[in-house]
């Protein structure tokens, strides 16, 4: 099994006339994912050409392409300004779960959009998020289908290529993974680590957790507690930005350490009193897991 | 994007808070005939992105015009925390009877504003928060209706026990919620609002942090951008699309993702060294900006040896690999370069680095004991 | 029994140092209801006077005054620009049924109270309204208590002296009432008379049901609809307005005929052709009702 | 409230709706005057607060200024649905392709605004509900997110098929919204919402009515009342704070409240007779009420009989009949009053009128007879 995606996620792609749009549609679809229809206001009608000569009817709207598709799940790639509107639209025509990529989404119109999803029922993942993927199932978002493996290891990350970092030792060492989520390094993200940690825990497939964070906020905190209280699998942590200096946003708007909240030690400690082994580098990620899974 | 104190008082004048006149000096005579239009006694204040002006030495009061420019004359070109100062607010000073805090920021956890009020006024709310928390009020606004009127009420109703100050708080933390939303904030504060001895409500201190992306939208607030204060560099690098920031140390780190840019700066500590800067380079490596990320890197003099680490994920490595070869032809580098470059077309890429002469890993635990080793020894 | 008040409401008086405010608080606690706080902002701690030497504790918020006296209901007098502001306010403060008497409150600012106390699970009687009273237990808002009587008809009306007129006749007709409810005239109201007759068909008490309508929009044409597929007890309808020109506002915002739509005539029919008999004056009401009654 | 057509355009400019411009004459040479200024062919519209002004003669297409001049001197002074025409608007002739319908209201069931389009625009939309209910597509707003980017788009998917003109109907939408509740409006209105022959899509008629509630926080709006051509009685009624209607009949009506007003006329019609208007004076009818809506009734030649209908509730009957008695004591009436009171101190109301030698009734079918058959008689 897996979380949040699998062989059922029936998908749209909004945006998928755009450049980045275009390109992970193909990516996706190689990958295997049920990429269902594309949504580009004023494009509907359109034909999106995909690998292997497979084509995605596009639409205007995503009540269109919802009632033409019976999509469940959809992946927004489209411009900051018309990402939250993405979102509520998405949530408004009765999709699931939507996973936002576009990076440099206002935090305020993100309040709005959250508000939005949670008055109708929606998961969002992210915005400015890698997506996730499912090993051998399903991949949404632009996380590389080739670093990743089948296998019994949940991971859930605020970071993209450090998670290929973390996902790329656990593959090399044999271990596979049910599903790797990159929740995304925004202050107002829609899905966050206990979220996901509850999925997992409701995954009977996986029978570890790694859990990657960075400096800023409190999630990893909650998180930790979380997994002491709820969960009964090994958990393996790894935090970055132990060097990151107070005040400054670390390229992440949600990575910045305000006075004396939100530091790497202040995480690393918390993981450590809840029973979270913590990797003091990438490498060691996979070690621990290794030696978890054995025990 | 942070503003200054003369900035956020300009925005919060504009939504109806209470905030005294100030006028802005760029030199010791301005400061003088500032003060002396105002007339008794100023406070002249340095406008520098940074907390802890006053500790610093950058706020004083002034009885008289003379001692304004004598002020002025002391702080502007002031260092503070690693910024000059370039220009100093002269505002009257006022009879102040009481200190409160008030702030809204955006909340991670509620997904919303929050306000975070209290009667202990005019001193770090951190320290507050720390020593006596139950003196912070805090409430989460629903974004889906605003600050409500009773709301506000209920805030200002911990700051004060006088209805006639309650109003005029009250009053106050709708006009600061309306300025955090339309300025596109992601916190806003005012500390002290002070109370005078005849019953007024005013602002003398005002903070405000723009949320990045919302300036794409409000160009009159992206014109308040004031880079003279902040490293070259870091301005370079706004304008070259690149996140960096500068460091004390002597490890030049240009890696593709913040998370992993964070790690490998932690990884450069763990193996005993000290990373230069913080750099993300971004999802797609032009070679343009892997040039734009050689300048920035190799204008810090401190810097004894170039870091890349680049994981590619939908990133080719290839593309990143001709991108770093095209530029180190173009730019004088005396530093040595180490490359660790692994995913997609991690093969051809290594085999152009060392064609081109480069020292290339795949691995990053070696290519980060080799860096700190270089710079060490260097 | 009854609707919504009884012997168990626990009463607030949002603006009772006003001059409605006060006066009202005054009636109700003679007709009897439990009056336990009053709210006005900044004269918290004084004490409002009733009759007969009571007292009612002030509270500048309705948060104290509902944690102080456990009120459960509260009833609105202030000023129309913060009308809309003290029914969200009731409502956050866990009020289950505010009553808004306040007149002129801007419409879309009550579409906003409506949406925030329907988030809360708070119902609104009102704005505009007289209120409602259940003789011989409780009266909330302005309706004279001295004209009704405890009895087995329940009454809903979108009129405030036209309901005295019909309550006076069935009174003096020696048939009482169970509750009666002024719903209010605007065109955003809390509770409508659907609201009402459902709540009238959980009430053993009730074996009758007066509803007097007015010219303007499609409620009382919906009502009709739900007696007939919902409500087995003989109801008697009124419609107000038969003479009213198309296009003006008839005193009530609410009452207005636009272009076709909202006639006393089409309102009629509706009645008729759903099997509740149509009074064609006010005197008839309570003839009609004698009749079910006996019947 | 309801707007003219100028001034609601002069709300959707300034939201940023396309209008065409267009300039207010009040004289036959003004309105050639802007027509010449203008160019080529322009549109003489009556500006009255009444709708079907087509039918009535009061807009029509000049060709020349000289035209414009001639249309205008017909259609100033001319009665539309009995009200009388002082403005005319004069407006460049738009060419048009298509004509669709945009509105926004305050609609009761879902107790939030709701937009209703249709592509058959420029005609009665009333008239389209009733032959095609199809063709017009409806969608109630959040109040607490507003009008969203994607509700916009799906609006105007159903006037257009062409990108371009969705594109630019979608952005219409949300600025119809903006100016619906930046204006306090209860309903705003485009019909017909046009594209020419170049592709542009545009407003050229434009109807708006204000929520009255909202009129005391928007005193631009309010500055746009125009009572010129409304009865000069609904005015001062108004301006006593009365609610008044002319009606066409003989018997004058004063009622508490607004439902027994109704009821009151319904009854005098079910007695044979014919209502003079419908009066509500409201819950406190101090003295002063009851004698501004007695000079109001009487000054109506038309009526010749006044009936009073009070139920008194919180209202005190006998304060109410000391009105009266003062009243009539200031004011020369030459009809006569008949008078029913009930409710609360009714027994001494009856007193107090009987003693100032009026007829006073406790029942409202006996009042009411008694006032149709006065009247009849007269």
């Amino acid at each position: 099994m897996s979380i949040f995606i699998d062989e059922n996620t029936r998908l749209v792609v909004q945006g998928i006339t755009g450049r980045d749009g275009s390109f992970h549609a193909r990516q996706m679809m190689e990958y295997g994912t049920n990429v269902v229809a594309g949504v580009t206001p004023g494009k509907g009608g359109q034909t999106f050409e995909g690998p292997d000569g497979r084509t995605v009817p596009i639409f205007n709207a995503m009540d269109e392409a919802v009632a033409s598709t019976g999509a469940n799940t959809s992946v927004i790639y489209v411009p900051p300004a018309f990402a939250a509107g993405a979102v509520m639209e998405a949530a408004d025509a009765g999709i699931d779960f939507v996973v936002a990529i576009t990076e440099g989404v206002p935090v305020l119109d993100m309040a709005r959009a959250h508000a939005f999803a949670r008055d109708r029922g929606t998961r969002v993942l992210g915005p400015n998020c890698p997506g996730l993927i499912s090993p051998g199932k399903a991949k949404v978002g632009i996380l590389p289908g080739q670093i990743v493996a089948p296998g019994p290891v949940g991971l859930v990350s605020r970071s993209g290529t450090l998670t290929y970092e973390a996902v790329y030792h656990l593959t090399t060492a044999g271990i596979g993974q049910t599903t790797c989520v990159g929740i995304g390094g925004d202050p107002l993200i829609g899905t966050k680590f206990i979220d996901c940690l509850a999925a997992f825990k409701d995954d009977p497939d996986t029978k570890a957790i790694v859990m990657i964070g960075e400096i800023g906020g409190t999630d990893e905190q909650e998180a930790a507690e979380y997994v002491k209280e709820n969960l009964d699998l090994p958990v393996v942590g790894f935090i970055a930005g132990q060097t990151a200096p107070p005040g400054r946003r670390m390229g992440h708007a949600g990575a910045i350490i305000s006075g004396s909240a939100g530091t790497a030690a202040e995480k690393m400690e918390a993981f450590e009193a809840n029973g979270i082994q913590v990797a003091k580098r990438p490498v060691e990620i996979a070690e621990l897991i290794r030696a978890a899974l054995q025990g | 994007m942070d503003l200054h104190e003369y900035q956020a008082k300009e925005i919060f004048r504009g939504a109806g808070i209470p905030v005294p006149p100030g006028k802005v000096a760029t030199t010791p005579e301005e400061a003088e005939a500032f003060a002396r239009e105002f007339g008794g006694m100023v406070v002249v204040k340095a406008q520098v992105h940074s907390g802890g002006r006053g500790k610093a030495g950058g706020v004083k009061l002034a009885k008289t015009p003379e001692e304004a420019r004598e002020h002025a004359a002391r702080i502007l070109g002031m260092d503070i925390k690693g910024l000059t100062v370039h220009k100093v607010l002269i505002t009257p000073a006022e009879d102040i009877d009481t200190e409160a805090y008030v702030g809204v920021l955006v909340d991670r956890n509620s997904q919303a504003p929050m306000f975070m009020v209290s009667a202990e006024g005019g001193v770090d709310i951190e320290e507050v928060a720390h020593t006596n928390p139950d003196a912070i009020r805090k409430l989460t606004v629903d974004p889906r209706y605003g600050l409500l009127p009773h709301q506000a009420y209920w805030l200002a109703n911990a700051l004060y026990d006088d209805p006639g100050l309650i109003r005029q708080a009250q009053k106050v933390m709708g006009q600061l919620y309306n300025a955090f939303v339309n300025a596109g904030a992601s916190m806003a504060e005012i500390n002290p609002l002070i109370t005078t001895p005849g019953g007024q409500v005013k602002a003398i201190d005002a903070k405000v942090s723009i949320d990045d992306n919302e300036l794409f939208r409000r160009p009159e607030i992206e014109a308040y951008r004031d880079t003279s204060g902040e490293p070259e560099a870091e301005t370079e690098a706004r304008d070259a699309d690149l996140t960096f920031i500068k460091l004390d140390g002597d490890v030049g780190c240009c890696v593709n993702g913040a998370g992993l840019a964070m790690a490998t700066m932690d990884l450069v500590k763990y193996y005993g060294g000290e990373p230069a800067n913080f750099l993300d380079i971004g999802g797609s490596s032009s070679p343009e900006k892997v040039v734009n990320a050689l300048k920035i890197i190799t204008a810090d003099p401190a810097v004894k040896v170039i870091l890349f680490n680049i994981f590619g994920g939908i990133t080719r490595t290839d593309d990143v690999a001709n991108g770093i070869v095209e530029a180190t032809r173009n730019i004088d580098i005396d530093v040595p370069i180490v490359i660790r470059l692994t995913g997609t077309n991690e093969e051809l890429a290594l085999e152009i680095l060392k064609n081109a002469g480069f020292e290339a890993y795949t691995s990053m635990d070696e290519v980060v004991s080799k860096a700190v080793e270089l710079a060490n020894r260097a």
